[in-house]
């Protein structure tokens, strides 16, 4: 019965027509914004749920691959003799596969989760709620799209209500912090539009042999662009001076600028580690629902970015850059760390947490192998849970304190034990304590990168100790000591709190005891790119 | 450049009308009154009417002078008598703006002319027929008839606008 | 050299005044004006060219013709907006206009 | 069947009972921490059941594992082993936590938190169960790491005082450096291994009877890193600072950390991991080293201090120490036999001075004296403890004591010799706490009072198990150390060892007895002539203090100075290319001026450049 219907397009677009709901209801009534918000929301993760139950890790994605030609614009080149006509397709392509599902489950939970944790928004629901959807909207388009031009269109497109969101609903320099983010992601986006058309303009081609001569068609296609890359033999690879048009080349050079470029693209979105102080502002000056997907979700598109695109079209530049992914890797990790480890904001403290953590996840994709490259998106989809559930917690408790300074906090557990407990959990999965999800991605990341790079790694793990260091002093300056007097009456999680609260925490538990859960639907997704890192070894 | 110029009398005829042409043009731009001005190139427009004879338009030399010299010039000093013009001559100069504008015109003068230099034009060219005038009408009706009909749109959408915008706006009231 | 570069720089030099007019002078009737001159410098090379062009048709005086009508409409509508700007600021000088601005 | 099969469920119970407690939380009554006893107990039994089949030797030693992370073709396991060794450990620690658990129902009776409380106490015999059964590394690493984070909860129970908040910090940290340690071996061996295998036999397989797959060098440095793992969990110097501040959590803790579970845990570990230490000489004597050094490092500053705790905190390192000695001179028997003689004798210290502090509400013992006449179970119960640390014979900790100096004599004799010293320290120390505590006149002014009939039962059970262990082994009797590594225990019938640890230790406590009970020593014989030992003594060698100079300061001031590089540095080009950026901005904004002519001109200049550069083409 589901066969026949196009599940990911219903994903993709069960935001969109909520939003279009949203924006259609009456403006006096808040909770109906809500409701149909979290309704939206919820289909798509009903959805996703059912693709991971009936997802064939023999299969892949292709029973649910859909695919057509979406605009089609003639190009009138002078054509040869032999060819018919030359076309530019843009191409709506969606599917999963082992890397993306994850991811894609991922969004949907911490969307959900998001939503409800919207409850502390006060002003202005009708906007709030419809930008919120849209957001859904652009990431699952981000981790669903198989062509390039839909991933950029899809990226920008979690850009702008993001923009909106931080800015209008955001704490007191909302304005700059915005400003900031989209300063930089739009130098990003414009790295990646220019390695995207560097790729498309070299290796985005197919030719089909009509009757009447060569069809030629150039399209973002992420399939097509991958076989022609990893095909000696295509026109892109072919040395120019056989070919005698030296512009469609996609020589090394060519290749290490497009991985640089995207490099630097999903760098920013990560971030690594120069481009990381606008992800800080947006850590302390967005609302915490918005950092939930911000930090959850939105820096995990720049791994995934790095990883399908980079890693994927690019191995052999991955493979040269590997190194210097490490070192940056480990630079984020401990730069990261030991900033957490002075902060006196929360907030900045899982700012830096976090940029810590993405160093981990770089670990594992320098890592080049499956154990390191499983764990970057294990880690990925950790932290996302582990931070969407630290800012539910850091939302619940700025509402009832009115700030985050932990000198200003303290003895948390004696008025609020529920939310105590939980921050602690959430704290030690984010330390990486085995049992919770943190442990597997940091460790399986750490144990690929180990066999490649041995004292890197080394250095690396440092940072699981600092990171023992700043969870422990920002968590228990919060929750442990005297309880200040002002502290004693506030109350602990309501009910509509303490759902997605213990949600995530209970997701964290089973990924953290069941990793297998995961594991297995991501071999299957990067096969492709471990047996061409394996080829060039062996040739 | 090759200067073995033939005195053909069409050379001199345009060698004549193009001195009164760019006369005409300069003067307009150097003149402090505005009528003055007005005048000075509706002068460069007969000039250019007369051009257009020289080119065997007699037809388009014609509306020349009829749009042109009567039609656009004379609109041009009605719009000059409705509104007041104090203060000409006495404009504050603006050299920055003054001197790019004229460097930017010489080179593009210059470019136009270098192109125009570089060109290959054909030598000879076929005669034109010789009612000129007849053969316009005929093409205008037949293969031209839908640019003429939009044009007629135009003027008319142009004029209804022209009326509406120069109308005194009544009181809302 | 034939005719019809003579013609062509002619026009050229035409058009080049006009542009001058039209970006140096403030009045904005002479702009108006330097509008009209350039395209009747325009003009002037559709003539030449419908003569001594590589296919000598009649095309190229009609449409000159069409410019014409298109430079009476644009004149007409010109002053139009211009008198209504006046009422409005009582002045003509374009750079007094800056709305663009805002 | 054989109950081996089951023994998965022995830490499966106390998981059960932390679920229902964390769940009921406070919500639940007093009576529901009665849950957390009753799976402990079933614990217990089960692990008695288990030990017991494994005395009778009929059968085989039992492994079973499943496949937890299938990643391409590497494969990490998780699975348990039932040895003599792990039912050994079962065995001590059910016991000791069941114990634990009978006398926190009344020293805890008065805490609102309590069900919490036992809520954590079975995640913590849990996760020392899990740690002991592992069959491999990687799932020991868990465990061990669920250990410390248990310890610390537990250290930290008491979150209101900032001590408890600090100690906890320190425990949770101090160790996670060993744990680094550990986990870097792990992924050495991971890689090194043969089929990436982890678990404990292949490892005994390959350090035994492949030696040479793992070249010299890598080998010492797993060794040693294994070895980091254990220093900080078994608190053996540098790493011991935690252990004695760890006393800011509730006495029974204290005796569950020290007897059983956590400290325990690091030489579990060197025991489990013994082959691969075995395989380098470095490495065995580095721990050798190490452990004496701790053993009697530790005991000099026994001997200074003044909490009750804090002074079994410093003996309890010191022990640890004799252990990691043991370990270090190839004597895996003589060290198990001490933790396991060690696990009863200090739960039994340990609950002790929890029941005197109950009566007497603190914890310095210049304020107690003459508790001993009102607390007769306590006293006699504490006094049988002591004895065994001391190393009076019969008691269990001479005889395990005395198996550890015997193998140091065969292979390192001068760390015999720093053990029996540490055996005269040791004695001593005893005996001031001893008679400071409970001989004289009270000093304080709380009138102690016995405690309950549930705080003094597991006092006794303790007791009788301090008098009667140490015969498992002797002398004359070599079954224990047989039966727990499998090998037949080298002759050693040293009459040497007994005469000089019996001579050291009666000298120990004669001198105690001389100075703290009868006085004709002056107290201050040592202090009045070299204040400056004693000052170093009582504040530990400094170690904390030299601690915070030269890591955490740095740390600090390091995270500092990138604070501030971060924010003007980092920030600061970015803020510096923004600003350009605006600047550039404000001047377009200049010529987005409204004048129509402007726009003109900068398009008709536009249009020459491009020609130009079209033209231009031309001539290059």
């Amino acid at each position: 019965m589901l066969e026949n219907i196009p599940v990911l397009s219903c994903i993709l677009l069960a935001p969109l027509v909520g939003a279009l709901l949203v924006l259609l209801l009456p403006k006096q009534q808040g909770s109906w914004h809500r409701v149909t918000a979290l309704v939206f929301s919820v289909i798509p993760l009903v959805l996703t749920l059912w693709l991971f139950a009936s997802y064939q890790t023999a299969t892949g994605g292709a029973p649910y691959t859909e695919h057509f030609t979406w605009l089609s614009i003639p190009l009138s080149r002078d054509l040869g003799q032999d060819i018919s006509s030359m076309l530019v397709n843009f191409d709506y392509h969606l599917s999963i596969d082992g890397i993306s599902l994850p991811l894609l489950l991922l969004t949907s939970v911490v969307s959900v989760m998001a939503a409800i944790a919207s409850v502390h928004v006060r002003k202005r629901w009708k906007m709030y709620y419809a930008l919120f959807l849209l957001l859904e909207t652009g990431m699952y388009g981000v981790f669903l799209a198989r062509d390039l031009v839909l991933f950029f269109i899809f990226f920008e497109l979690t850009l702008i209500p993001m923009f909106f969101l931080i800015g209008v609903w955001g704490y007191f320099a909302r304005e700059k912090a915005a400003n900031r983010f989209l300063v930089y992601n739009g130098l990003g986006s414009a790295a990646m539009l220019l390695a995207f058309l560097i790729l498309i303009a070299t290796a985005g081609f197919t030719a089909v042999q009509g009757t009447d001569g060569v069809q030629i068609a150039y399209s973002g296609s992420y399939d097509v662009l991958l076989n022609n890359i990893a095909d000696p033999n295509a026109y892109a690879n072919m040395d120019p001076s056989q070919t005698g048009d030296a512009g469609l080349h996609l020589s090394e050079g060519l290749k290490n600028w497009a991985f640089v470029l995207l490099l630097i693209a999903f760098g920013i979105k990560i971030p690594i580690f120069p481009f990381h102080t606008w992800m800080l502002r947006v850590h302390t000056e967005a609302p915490p629902p918005v950092v939930m997907i911000h930090s959850g979700v939105l820096l995990k598109m720049g791994v995934y970015g790095l990883i399908r695109f980079a890693a994927f079209l690019l191995p052999a530049q991955l493979e040269d850059w590997s190194t210097t992914l490490a070192v940056l890797g480990v630079i984020n990790i401990l730069y990261g760390a030991v900033l957490a480890c002075v902060q006196k904001e929360f907030k900045l403290v899982l700012a830096y947490s976090s940029v810590s953590h993405m160093g981990i996840v770089l670990l594992g994709i320098a890592s080049l192998n499956e154990i390191g490259l499983q764990g970057a998106i294990y880690q990925s989809v950790s932290h996302g849970l582990i931070s969407a559930l630290l800012f539910l917690i850091v939302g619940t408790l700025y509402e009832r304190t009115g700030t985050t300074q932990i000198d200003e906090l303290g003895g948390l557990a004696k008025s609020m034990p529920f939310l105590s407990g939980i921050l602690l959990t959430a704290g030690m999965a984010s330390l990486g304590l085995p049992g919770l999800s943190g442990f597997v991605g940091e460790f399986l990341s750490f144990l690929g990168l180990f066999g490649s790079m041995k004292w890197l790694t080394a250095i690396g793990v440092l940072g699981v100790l600092l990171a023992a260091v700043y969870v422990l002093r920002s968590v228990l300056g919060i929750t442990f000591g005297p309880i200040p007097d002002r502290w004693t009456d506030i109350k602990d999680a309501r009910f509509v709190e303490a759902v997605p609260m213990i949600a995530l925490t209970a997701l964290i538990v089973l990924l953290g005891v069941f990793p297998s859960v995961m594991t297995d639907m991501m071999q299957q997704g990067f096969n492709g790119l471990l047996e061409q890192i394996q080829q060039r070894a062996g040739g | 450049m090759s200067f073995n110029i033939e005195f053909t009398g069409e050379f001199v005829a345009f060698f004549s009308l193009a001195v009164c042409a760019i006369v005409g043009a300069v003067m307009a731009l150097n003149f402090t009154k505005v009528v003055h001005m007005a005048l000075s190139l509706a002068f460069t427009f007969i000039a250019l009417a007369g051009l257009f004879v020289v080119l065997e338009a007699e037809f388009v030399a014609f509306v020349q002078v009829l749009l042109y010299v009567g039609a656009i010039t004379i609109l041009m000093i009605f719009g000059i008598m409705m509104t007041k013009h104090q203060g000409e001559g006495q404009e504050p100069s603006r050299p920055l703006l003054e001197t790019l504008g004229a460097i930017g015109c010489l080179a593009l003068l210059g470019i136009l002319i270098f192109a125009i230099r570089d060109a290959n034009f054909p030598a000879d060219s076929a005669p034109l027929p010789l009612d000129t005038t007849r053969e316009i009408g005929k093409l205008l009706f037949t293969q031209m008839a839908v640019p003429f009909e939009l044009v007629s749109v135009l003027l008319t959408v142009a004029f209804i606008g022209a009326v509406a915008l120069a109308k005194r706006e009544e009181d809302p009231q | 050299m034939n005719m019809l570069a003579s013609y062509l720089t002619l026009a050229a030099v035409l058009f080049c005044i006009g542009l001058y007019g039209v970006i140096v002078k403030r009045n904005a009737i002479i702009v108006l004006l330097s509008i009209e001159l350039m395209l009747n410098a325009v003009n002037l090379n559709l003539v030449a060219f419908s003569k001594y062009g590589v296919q000598p048709s009649l095309t190229g005086q009609l449409f000159s013709l069409f410019t014409m009508t298109v430079a009476a409409a644009e004149a007409a509508v010109g002053v139009a907006i211009l008198v209504a700007i006046y009422r409005a600021r009582a002045s003509v000088n374009v750079d007094e206009f800056d709305e663009l601005r805002r | 069947m054989t109950f081996a099969q089951y023994a998965w469920l022995v830490p499966l119970f106390p998981v059960a009972a932390f679920a229902v407690l964390i769940t009921l939380g406070r919500g639940a009554g007093r009576q529901a921490a009665w849950i957390g006893t009753l799976a402990s107990l079933v614990s217990l039994i089960l692990s008695l059941c288990i030990a017991g089949e494994r005395l009778s030797g009929t059968v085989d030693e039992y492994n079973a594992h499943f496949t937890w992370l299938q990643i391409g073709n590497y494969s990490l396991n998780a699975g348990f082993d039932v040895t003599n060794l792990t039912s050994l450990m079962l065995v001590v620690v059910t016991l000791v936590s069941f114990l634990v658990n009978l006398y926190s129902h009344g020293y805890m009776r008065d805490d609102e938190r309590i069900t919490t409380f036992f809520a954590y106490v079975a995640l913590f015999t849990a996760s020392m169960l899990g740690l002991v059964l592992s069959d491999n590394l990687l799932t020991l690493y868990i465990f061990w790491e669920l250990v410390g984070v248990c310890s610390f909860l537990l250290v930290g129970f008491w979150f209101q005082k900032p001590e408890a908040k600090a100690a906890a910090k320190k425990a949770f940290i101090v160790t996670r450096i060993g744990d680094l340690g550990l986990l870097i071996a792990l992924l050495l061996l991971f890689w090194y291994m043969p089929g990436n295998a982890l678990d404990f036999s292949s490892i005994h397989n390959v350090f035994t009877t492949e030696a040479g797959v793992i070249a010299g060098g890598i080998t010492t440095l797993i060794a040693l890193l294994i070895f980091l793992g254990a220093v900080g969990k078994s608190g053996q110097f540098p790493l011991h600072v935690w252990l004695p501040d760890a006393m800011e959590g509730p006495t029974p803790i204290s005796a569950l950390i020290h007897a059983a579970t956590m400290v325990a845990a690091g030489v579990f570990l060197v025991a489990r991991t013994f082959v691969i230490f075995q395989a380098s000489d470095a490495a065995m004597t580095t721990v050798a080293v190490i452990g004496g050094f701790t053993a009697i490092f530790a005991a000099t500053i026994g001997l200074a201090q003044n909490d009750i705790k804090r002074i079994l905190a410093y003996s309890t390192v010191s022990q640890l120490g004799y252990m990691m000695l043991a370990l270090g001179v190839g004597s895996v028997s003589a060290a198990m036999f001490h933790l396991f003689t060690h696990a009863f004798f200090k739960a039994l210290l340990f609950l002790g001075a929890g029941s005197v502090i109950h009566a007497v509400h603190t914890q310095d013992i210049r304020e107690m004296g003459g508790v001993g006449r009102n607390m007769k179970i306590t006293a006699w119960t504490f006094g049988i403890g002591a004895l065994a640390l001391s190393g009076i014979p019969p008691f269990a900790g001479f005889w395990s004591k005395d198996a550890i100096l015997t193998a140091a004599l065969t292979h390192q004799p001068l760390l015999f010799w720093v053990g029996a010293v540490t055996a005269f320290l040791t004695a001593l120390y005893m005996a001031r706490l001893f008679f400071m505590v409970f001989a004289g006149n009270p000093r304080g002014e709380a009138h102690a009072h016995e405690s309950p009939a549930i705080m003094t039962l597991p006092l006794i059970v303790l007791a009788v198990l301090a008098v009667v262990a140490g015969f498992v082994e002797t002398p004359f009797n070599g079954w224990f150390g047989e039966w727990v590594t499998g090998e037949k225990p080298e002759a050693h019938t040293s009459a040497m060892v007994i005469v000089v640890s019996v001579a050291v230790s009666l000298l120990g406590v004669y001198l105690g007895w001389l100075i703290y009970a009868k006085g004709t020593v002056r107290r201050d014989i040592v202090s009045s002539r070299i204040p400056g030992l004693v000052k170093v003594l009582e504040n530990k060698y400094y170690i904390d203090e030299l601690y915070r100079f030269i890591l955490v300061k740095p740390l600090g001031g390091l995270g500092k100075a990138l604070a501030v590089f971060d924010e003007y540095v980092v920030d600061g080009v970015v803020r510096m290319a923004g600003q350009s950026a605006a600047g550039l901005g404000r001047l377009n904004a200049r010529l987005q001026s409204g004048q129509l002519q402007g726009y003109a001109l900068t398009a008709l200049i536009g249009l020459v450049i491009i020609a130009l550069a079209i033209a231009g083409r031309r001539f290059w």
